[in-house]
């Protein structure tokens, strides 16, 4: 409908810059209106974690023995969120797939910034956030130290080595695209990309060095996706409450992870294409090959929750049995089936052609699938820890207006910073489109 | 969750507006500055004080008329805590109203000063006020109502007040009424549970707060199957199943009203099948067990089975409770003689103190009304809310001349005093109590009073020597200064008349002229004071009958209606004396979990036919109007019976206790039983659905009532635990039928080591030992802890969020046997302090660890607040500090300065009172050894919870000493560990429960427990499938090894 | 994008405030309690020599003034009275004490009955109202530290409260007085001799963990004295739960 | 190791191409006659482009990457360990002191912190990054766009007029030695 099915590249290098570049710096007034929006959210948040500051996470509704609500459901889906940026800028440019050209910047910020959301997490939700900083192995006149035996510590460790990394490869991919902008812009704004630029000029040994630099960067990113969410997932699989001490988590909990951000990756990118009309670098192809791997990863999720079930049943251990039947049949019934749904049934429709590549259908099954992950995260965590070891402590838990405010916040804040970047960074790599692009060549000189 | 208003939100404890709000957010630029502190030294030290080490004054606290001896801890100028006082000879423990005395006597509601007419005056003018009226009464009477507080006070009232009436409200004269009509006696009974194999109660609440404060530890003691080889059985016949009544091994379900008939038919039975003598058969009269039947709605044979259980034991019967009448105690007293009770089981040597029943009160109403009453002292005493239509009694105080109050704790009765002189309470004050004829308890005070109050009996001094009331007797000699000094050796004097120096002279002559036999009287007082008691061995006997003949009749139900409402006296606010304590507000009924208010107990099947569910109010119409209250539905009352608490629905007796719940009293209508006294009888209510939500709270989970079959609350044959008792088994565990051994156990067999060994622990590893059998769920375990550990009360709004922050949880698991009998398991539970707890390797801080003495130790400030490790505890027993909790002034001046007051955002959990602990060890260290190993026998008491369990469910000990209680209980063949198979390797080793309903587990079938099932298969893969090939050789070595059983149903 | 959906978007940015500030209004406030103050948790590390209690934030005692100038000095170095004689517990409980009213009396009564301090301490043990002392050496809340353990084990006092009996000793320094006139120009510099005593109790240890676990965390007569047990000795000093509660 | 770290301000030389392969012969050409100090500017990293100035070496930045790989994995042990022994007797959970299969996760996550920010060290060094006051003639925005250009920095005198044949012959659109451009194809 919007967009061409195959890839119609533009003709010149040229052409690529003044496509990219033209999008930049040119707020309009729906720009503003969705600043304002998320800005707004974003305070809302601010607002809420003041109130929990304040009086005590009392004015949250965690309570024995729902110690984890929201907070960690969506600190989970942001980190989830993170991985197919990362999936896609390191593990695709590693295998040297074509497609991944034209979306990894966007998603790729997407990651920076979906990180950046779940680092909010661990502070948010903490009883005294003001203490956050014993989190960090540092020489204190204490001589304390920290945990390493604790699945949060390897946590601190695992989000921020990610943050870090992801951060420095999505700035290091920038810097040529910064470069071309700087040379694009005047005044001011220039001095800035300049700097931002770090005085890339892009000689050839710069190229020679960054080539070389840039393949490392995708090779310890490329593990990350791996480690990241399983070291997360470690943080459930590790206690030994029923329903999260399981061994299936981690490539469960990262198959999850690439199912969620490619289905964010399509729930950014689809509107941008259209309304930035990039439809020459984004089209219907790159989006079907998303759709692909969320079907992959959607069939995996689907096996790991049937494989659950089996060796819960199978297993006759009361305590897991249990917590599945009940996770099931029991008052998050809704919560489950509506996981069920959007994860397993609702991205069935992309095995037919024609579907996955209509816009429309990706558009809205994509919005299922980020609903469905985040009640996936909903459905561990809450669940299992409602009906926990002693059944004299089962609960109902549900989240109070100050959890959801901070959640929305959540939102505003990712949307915040991925809206600024729109409009100061160049949301396709240019130099790299520039490598799908036939080089001006002028055959006849060779024979003079 | 429930609609409670704004209002209750802002009444919950600590919960205040106003914050300090910046400095929470790390604002205040005082933050690098440490808050100056000062130091208060003393001007002349007392001797007995040393700054910051615990000094323990033996004293009493009330407990109803009752008193029970108790240490005071006293520190740094005020009494934190209350504890048994181990010298004198009754349980070697306090119930949890001793600890409520605590918390009434630091309540922020308290009145702090002589009041006139609501407005402060001095004691001058206040006591000038009470003389002139006394001195001016004429013809009039001077008139005292009040608890009864031992028998020095007693006598002082008594030559005070033209009439006194010790009123108590909870049909204790029933049980005196009776004893004069048979015996000719005027005492309460006597039982000792303690030489029991059966107890039959009609109803009486002995495990909560009924009789003596020993009663408790005698019927655990007949519970406990190492002392005589045999299992106490409790049968009940009553309407409902209140705590004590939880803990029945028989529930026989009567129709209200209907105890009467069935004690005497049961009497009958008995009497004829042991024979007893023609007199007692006489006074019984002829009632069959058709006859009972049918009247109780019980089947013929449950009342044979019980009479049958009855004559086959040396059996106690007891009475009913506040709904039981003078018939009912005697056809019990009957009972128990046509039962052949020795004398040590029953006698009449029991609380000889007075008790006024309702007969009394309408004495005194009846000359208020007539005017004749110039003067009217209150003390302690609240009719106008416990008497049904305690208007009418209100109304009837207000003619007299002049009502004071001398009660510092307010109540509705007090309410209408016109002057208030508040008394000073069993901490600061003197007293002599006897709890059980022929033992006295001292009380001395443990600290200076709080607030400007005076002793109630130096009031009554004064007021006598001023107003020329004519003593009774011969005044005693002046005892002067010098009698303090103890140089004064005269003639033993009698405490009588207003002569007497002051309060403390009046009781130390009471004692020198009743109790002192001679000799060196400043050494003999001196030494009662230290100890506390004077106890005189009063020989126990048979009590006699004088009586020829006994009408019996049967108490008239009042009201109509379809259903039977039943009121008893709450677990912990008893008739109501209790509810401005916020400890016993806080403290989930053991039953319901019910917490802050009231609730309608009711079946199933009513609550059906009602079409109401849990929460759900209903309007209840009474005779004497109507009331709306919420359903709790539970399997305690038959179909055609309601309960409802006593206890709560206060309008003026405080902040913790006004409106909250209803006043089931003023709302019942006092039946008159044939001796006149007043019961609550039965009464015929309706029941109809308003229609709307209550607002109940409940503490416990509204998911389920059993354990799901998890072995949280484990069952074992009565018989064979009676036979084995806790001797060392070949296979600890054995008799409960759970053979999941510890996976540890099981490779060690196969010569596996695991892959990480228990922590070494060379000199401790603390444990404790829970007793299932023996707990009754009274919960003093927790409110010992809620004062030891300075936990805060969080209020009702907070605990519908599940926020409360008792750290020791008593679960109720309601089984029902094979029998189809309801067996309901109390089983406490607090940090299992597990060698490999996993909520030690999940804190990113090492906020908590595992100590070098085995303790899951927590350090409070180090503590971020990730909750990630109560997500990992499998007992869920952390509490979290969701708000910073504040201590209503003067609260906050019984918090322990041992244990730091936690603030918001931080993880808590039991500590094996780590300080308590720390104590222990210092005080060996201060004899010079540093690196002893303080005995078992030292522990077993240590902390608060140990100290305080009533029924000594709770041991301490080193599991490192070989010989401790500990150990011991680790070989038990009823020993079990919830969730053992986690590997944890807690520290606390259970005990399960005798049951008499379920079979012996068949030797290597491992269903029998009433568990079997789930235990089984769940761990038959484990079990079953690893040892297929050697299934034989497991076999045989059954019963050397003792590891692993491969289960019968396994292969 | 149209004015129209602009204008809808502004709207609905502003709606959304609304309902959701209103939510959040709801929640009530609840009193703090500040049992873990935070001036005890610092970030920064050991903090410069000379400077220790002004880098960690602490109370020195400078600028507390005490009711009573009493001088240590006087009692401890001048009369040589030990110091349990007034700090009675420091050997039998978690407190050392600060004296009764009625130990100063017991020579005070006789001794300098003139001096204007001496009639406050006879004031208050007239009129039974304590003297209220400044703490100066205080620790947090959340530690339980006992004095008797440490004064049974032999340590010094001195150790950990400095050279107490040198507090109230009488000292001269020079002081440099300027004169200035109207236009605040110095006029006049002296340098004058002053005399006249100390006063303040000054804290000279940190007294933060750190500083504890200076010998905590490692004693070396811990070897000596215990021998095998030495380790588990070690172990039991080092133990968060001996010193936190 | 740095590219510009022996610039002498001599004479600039820059030659600007359209395209690729002419760019491609002017390199080879110049190669040919033993030039070897000049720097190319490309708008992307073609190989047959960064192979002229690296001739097949491959770029040191793998060796500032082992580094840090080895780097993180030994700091994550030692991190880890040494500040459990410092507490021997804080025992969480019954693991022992020094548990590696905890601390792997640490040791792995270090080794890809240290390896990346190694990396980007690397990068920054050898890219002589950041150099915001780079030579003016390496700064040509046409090559940030769709040409390809031949920087000489400083070329000798003697060779100026070699470099500027080369370049014009291989069909340079534009030449400028020093300021002036000595030769400009209109509208290219």
């Amino acid at each position: 409908m919007f967009l061409n099915h195959k890839p119609n590249r533009p003709a010149t290098y040229g052409e690529a810059n003044r496509d990219i570049i033209r999008v930049l710096l040119s707020p309009s007034m729906g720009y503003f209106a969705l600043l304002a929006l998320v800005t707004t959210l974003m305070i809302y948040g601010g607002y809420s974690w003041y109130m929990q500051l304040r009086y005590g996470l009392g004015v949250a509704g965690i309570t024995h023995p729902n110690m984890w609500g929201v907070y960690i459901v969506t600190f989970v889906f942001w980190v989830g969120i993170g991985h197919a940026g990362t999936l896609i800028s390191a593990i695709l440019y590693l295998v040297r797939s074509k497609w991944r050209t034209g979306v990894y910047r966007a998603s790729e910020a997407m990651t920076v910034f979906a990180v950046m959301t779940a680092l909010l997490f661990p502070v948010l939700h903490l009883g005294r956030a003001w203490q956050m900083y014993w989190f960090f192995p540092y020489p204190n006149q204490r001589y304390l130290w920290v945990n390493f035996k604790s699945p949060l510590m390897w946590d601190v460790f695992a989000i921020s080595t990610y943050f870090t990394v992801s951060a420095v490869f999505f700035f290091i991919g920038l810097v040529p695209d910064i470069a071309i902008v700087r040379d694009h812009s005047k005044g001011a704004i220039r001095k800035v990309y300049s700097l931002l630029s770090l005085g890339w000029a892009g000689t050839g040994r710069q190229w020679h060095h960054y080539m070389a630099a840039y393949g490392f960067f995708a090779a310890l990113a490329a593990p990350l996706v791996l480690s990241v969410h399983s070291v997360v997932s470690w943080d459930f699989a590790v206690a030994i409450t029923a329903g999260w001490h399981s061994t299936i988590f981690p490539p469960y909990f990262v198959a999850g992870a690439i199912f969620s951000g490619c289905a964010m990756v399509i729930t950014l990118l689809l509107p941008l294409t259209i309304a930035f009309k990039w439809e020459k670098y984004v089209n219907i192809w790159h989006f079907e090959q998303l759709a692909k791997m969320c079907l992959l990863t959607s069939g995996i999720l689907t096996y790991a929750y049937a494989t659950e079930y089996f060796v819960g049943w199978y297993s006759q251990n009361p305590y897991e049995w249990q917590i599945f039947a009940w996770r099931a049949t029991g008052e998050y019934a809704w919560a489950f089936w509506t996981m069920v749904i959007c994860n397993c049934v609702a991205p069935l429709p992309w095995y037919i052609p024609s579907l996955r590549r209509n816009p429309w259908v990706l558009f809205i099954v994509s919005i299922f699938i980020n609903i469905g992950m985040w009640f996936e995260r909903f459905n561990i965590v809450v669940s299992s820890l409602s009906h926990n070891f002693d059944p004299s402590t089962w609960w109902y838990y549900w989240p109070s207006e100050v959890e959801w405010g901070i959640m929305i916040g959540s939102f505003g804040w990712f949307g915040f910073w991925f809206l600024l970047f729109l409009q100061a960074l160049p949301a396709v790599a240019i130099a790299e489109i520039k490598e799908l692009i036939a080089p001006p060549v002028k055959g006849a000189l060779e024979a003079k | 969750m429930t609609n409670l208003n704004r209002r209750d939100f802002l009444k919950a404890l600590g919960i205040t507006s106003g914050a300090s709000a910046l400095s929470a957010c790390g604002l205040d630029d005082n933050r690098y500055r440490t808050p100056v502190e000062s130091i208060l030294p003393y001007v002349v030290k007392p001797d007995q004080v040393t700054p910051g080490t615990p000094t323990f004054f033996a004293t009493s606290a009330l407990q109803g008329p009752h008193a029970a001896p108790v240490l005071a801890r006293h520190r740094d100028g005020r009494v934190i805590n209350v504890g048994a006082n181990k010298r004198a000879p009754t349980a070697p423990a306090v119930q949890a109203f001793n600890l409520y005395e605590l918390q009434k006597h630091f309540s922020p509601d308290r009145v702090t000063g002589p009041m006139k007419a609501g407005a402060p005056v001095s004691w001058e003018d206040g006591l000038n006020e009470l003389s002139a009226a006394v001195s001016a009464k004429g013809a009039k009477k001077v008139a005292y109502l009040g608890g009864y507080k031992g028998p020095a006070l007693e006598q002082l009232v008594g030559e005070f007040a033209d009439i006194a009436v010790f009123w108590e409200p909870t049909g204790y004269d029933a049980l005196v009424d009776a004893a004069e009509a048979l015996f000719g006696v005027r005492a309460m009974p006597h039982y000792g549970l303690h030489k029991a194999g059966y107890v039959l109660s009609f109803g009486a609440p002995f495990l909560s707060g009924w009789g003596d404060s020993s009663i408790a530890a005698r019927y655990a003691e007949a519970r406990d199957p190492n002392v005589g080889h045999s299992v106490v059985r409790f049968g009940l016949v009553a309407p409902h199943r209140d705590q004590t009544g939880g803990n029945a091994d028989d529930w026989m379900a009567c129709a209200p009203g209907s105890e009467l008939v069935v004690a005497r038919a049961i009497a009958a039975w008995v009497a004829n099948k042991k024979g007893a003598s023609a007199e007692i058969k006489a006074l019984i009269g002829n009632v069959s067990l058709d006859e009972a039947a049918s009247a109780s709605g019980l089947s013929k044979e449950a009342i044979e089975s019980a009479a049958a259980n009855f004559a086959a034991h040396d059996s106690i019967a007891l009475p009913g409770g506040v709904s039981g009448s003078t018939d009912l105690a005697a056809a019990t007293y009957l009972l128990n003689l046509a039962g052949g009770a020795s004398a040590e089981m029953f006698h009449f040597g029991g609380f000889s103190g007075r008790v006024d029943g309702y007969a009394k009160l309408e004495a005194l109403k009846a000359a208020l009304d007539a005017g004749e009453i110039a003067v009217l002292l209150v003390d302690d005493a609240n009719p106008v809310y416990a008497l049904p239509g305690g208007a009418d009694f209100g109304a009837s105080i207000s003619k007299a001349g002049l009502v004071v109050s001398v009660d510092s704790a307010p109540s509705e009765t007090a309410a209408l005093a016109s002057l208030v002189l508040p008394t000073s309470d069993v901490f600061e004050d003197w007293g002599v109590e006897q709890p059980v004829a022929g033992m006295y308890l001292t009380r001395q005070p443990a600290q200076s009073a709080l607030h400007d109050t005076r002793s109630l009996g130096d009031i009554l001094l004064a007021v006598g020597k001023a107003a020329g009331v004519a003593a009774a007797a011969p005044a005693p000699a002046a005892e002067g200064e010098e009698a303090v000094e103890g140089e004064e050796a005269v003639a033993a004097p009698v405490a009588a008349g207003f002569s007497a120096a002051n309060w403390q002279e009046y009781v130390k002559s009471w004692v020198r002229a009743n109790l002192f036999s001679g000799g060196d009287f400043s050494a003999f007082w001196e030494k009662t004071v230290i100890d506390g008691f004077v106890s005189a061995a009063a020989a126990a006997s048979v009590p006699g009958l004088v009586a020829g003949a006994y009408a019996f009749a049967a108490t008239e139900a009042q009201g109509s209606g379809e259903y039977f409402l039943h009121l008893h006296n709450h677990s912990q606010r008893l008739d109501g004396r209790y509810a401005n304590q916020p400890w016993a507000q806080e403290l989930p009924d053991p039953m319901t979990g019910e917490v802050w208010g009231s609730w309608l107990e009711v079946s199933k099947a009513t609550a059906d036919a009602l079409g109401v569910g849990y929460n759900d109010a209903v309007i209840v119409t009474t005779p004497a109007g109507e009331f709306e209250v919420g359903v709790h539905v539970l399997p305690s009352v038959p179909d055609n019976v309601v309960a409802l608490a006593l206890g709560n629905g206060h309008t003026a007796a405080g902040r913790y206790a006004n409106e909250y719940g209803v006043n089931g009293a003023a709302m019942a209508t006092l039946a008159k039983d044939s001796k006149g006294n007043a019961t609550y009888g039965p009464i015929k209510v309706s029941v109809k659905s308003a229609g709307k939500k209550a607002d109940l709270v409940t503490a416990f989970s509204t998911f389920g009532m059993s354990d799901e079959g998890r072995s949280f609350g484990v069952a074992v044959n009565a018989g064979q635990l009676a036979e084995h008792g806790d001797a060392a088994s070949d296979h600890p565990g054995e008799m409960t039928g759970i053979h999941h051994l510890q996976l540890d156990a099981r490779l060690r067999e196969k010569g596996i080591s695991d892959f990480y060994g228990l922590p070494d622990h060379p000199n401790y590893r603390f444990g404790l030992t829970v007793d299932t059998n023996a707990c009754t769920g009274c919960g003093a375990c927790s409110v010992a802890c809620y004062a030891e550990n300075n936990l805060p009360i969080v209020g009702k709004v907070k605990v519908a969020e599940g926020r409360e922050m008792g750290w020791i949880r008593i679960n109720r698991y309601w089984e029902t046997d094979q029998g189809g009998q309801d067996d309901i398991r109390f089983v406490p539970m607090m940090c299992q302090h597990c060698g490999h707890a996993g909520c030690e390797n999940v804190c990113p801080v090492l906020a908590t660890y595992h100590s070098i003495d085995g303790l899951n130790a927590m350090v409070y400030n180090r503590c971020a607040g990730t909750r990630y490790c109560s997500n990992a505890c499998p007992y869920t027993v952390r509490r979290f500090n969701y708000h910073s909790y504040a201590w209503p002034e003067p609260f906050n001046l019984q918090l322990n300065p041992d244990v730091v007051v936690r603030t918001m955002g931080v993880m808590e959990k039991c500590t094996f009172c780590v300080q308590r602990i720390r104590q222990v060890k210092s005080a060996y260290k201060d004899g010079g050894n540093f690196t002893a190993t303080v005995p078992s026998e030292v522990w077993e008491q240590v902390p608060a919870c140990a100290e305080a369990c009533p029924s000594q469910a709770l041991t301490f000990g080193n599991l490192v000493e070989e010989g401790s209680k500990v150990v011991a209980a680790t070989k038990s063949g009823r020993r079990y560990q919830p969730l053992e198979e986690l590997n944890a390797f807690s520290a606390v080793t259970y005990l399960a429960k005798a049951n008499f309903h379920i079979e012996p587990p068949s030797h290597g079938g491992g269903h029998g427990a009433g568990h079997g099932e789930d235990h089984g298969d769940a761990h038959h893969d484990e079990a079953g499938h690893g040892s297929d090939d050697h299934g034989e050789a497991a076999h045989d070595d059954n019963h050397k090894g003792g590891e692993d059983h491969p289960e019968a149903g396994g292969h | 994008m149209s004015r129209f959906t602009t204008n809808t978007m502004g709207l609905a940015t502003i709606a959304a405030v609304v309902v959701l500030s209103a939510g959040c209004l709801n929640e009530q406030a609840y009193q703090g309690t500040e049992d873990f103050p935070r001036h005890t948790n610092n970030l920064l590390p050991d903090p410069i020599e000379g400077e220790a209690q002004i880098g960690a934030g602490l109370v020195t005692g400078e600028g507390l003034e005490q009711p009573i100038a009493f001088p240590h000095y006087t009692h401890v170095t001048d009369l040589g009275m030990q110091c349990e004689y007034c700090h009675q517990a420091a050997r039998k409980s978690i407190h050392a004490g600060v004296p009764q009213t009625s130990t100063c009396m017991n020579c005070h009564k006789y001794v300098k009955t003139d001096s204007p301090e001496i009639q406050k301490v006879k004031a208050s043990y007239d009129s039974g109202n304590p003297i209220s002392w400044k703490k100066v050496h205080d620790l947090p809340d959340y530690v339980h530290f006992a004095h008797k353990r440490h004064v049974q084990a032999g340590v010094d006092c001195t150790e950990c409260h400095g050279l107490m009996g040198l507090q109230g000793q009488p000292t001269t320094w020079t002081e440099t007085v300027k004169e200035y006139n109207e236009a605040g120009e110095v006029t006049h510099v002296e340098n004058v001799a002053k005399e006249g005593i100390r006063w303040p109790v000054v804290r000279e240890t940190t007294m933060q963990m750190g500083w504890c676990l200076d010998c905590h965390g490692g004693h070396p007569s811990i070897d000596e004295n215990y021998g095998d047990q030495a380790d588990l000795r070690r172990a039991e000093l080092k133990d968060c739960w001996t010193c936190h509660k | 190791m740095s590219t510009f770290g022996n610039i002498k301000r001599g004479t600039a030389v820059k030659g600007i191409f359209a395209h690729l392969d002419l760019f491609m012969t002017a390199a080879d050409r110049l190669k040919k006659a033993g030039f070897r100090n000049f720097e190319v500017l490309s708008p992307l990293p073609r190989h047959e482009v960064l192979d002229v100035v690296s001739e097949g070496r491959p770029s040191p930045v793998r060796w500032w990457t082992l580094t840090g790989g080895i780097t993180g994995i030994t700091c994550g042990f030692l991190l880890t360990s040494l500040t459990a022994i410092q507490w021997p007797m804080i025992n969480p959970g019954g693991k022992p002191v020094v548990s590696l299969p905890p601390y792997a996760v640490i040791m792995f996550e270090c080794t890809i912190l240290f390896g990346a920010l190694f990396t980007l060290a690397g990068l920054l060094v050898h890219c002589g990054l950041p150099s915001w006051g780079l030579n003016k003639s390496l700064q040509d925005p046409r090559c940030q766009d769709d040409k390809f250009g031949i920087v000489f920095l400083d070329a000798k005198d003697s060779d100026l007029s070699d470099i500027v044949e080369v370049l014009r012959g291989a069909g340079a659109i534009e030449v400028t030695t020093g300021d002036d451009t000595i030769y400009e194809v209109p509208n290219a």
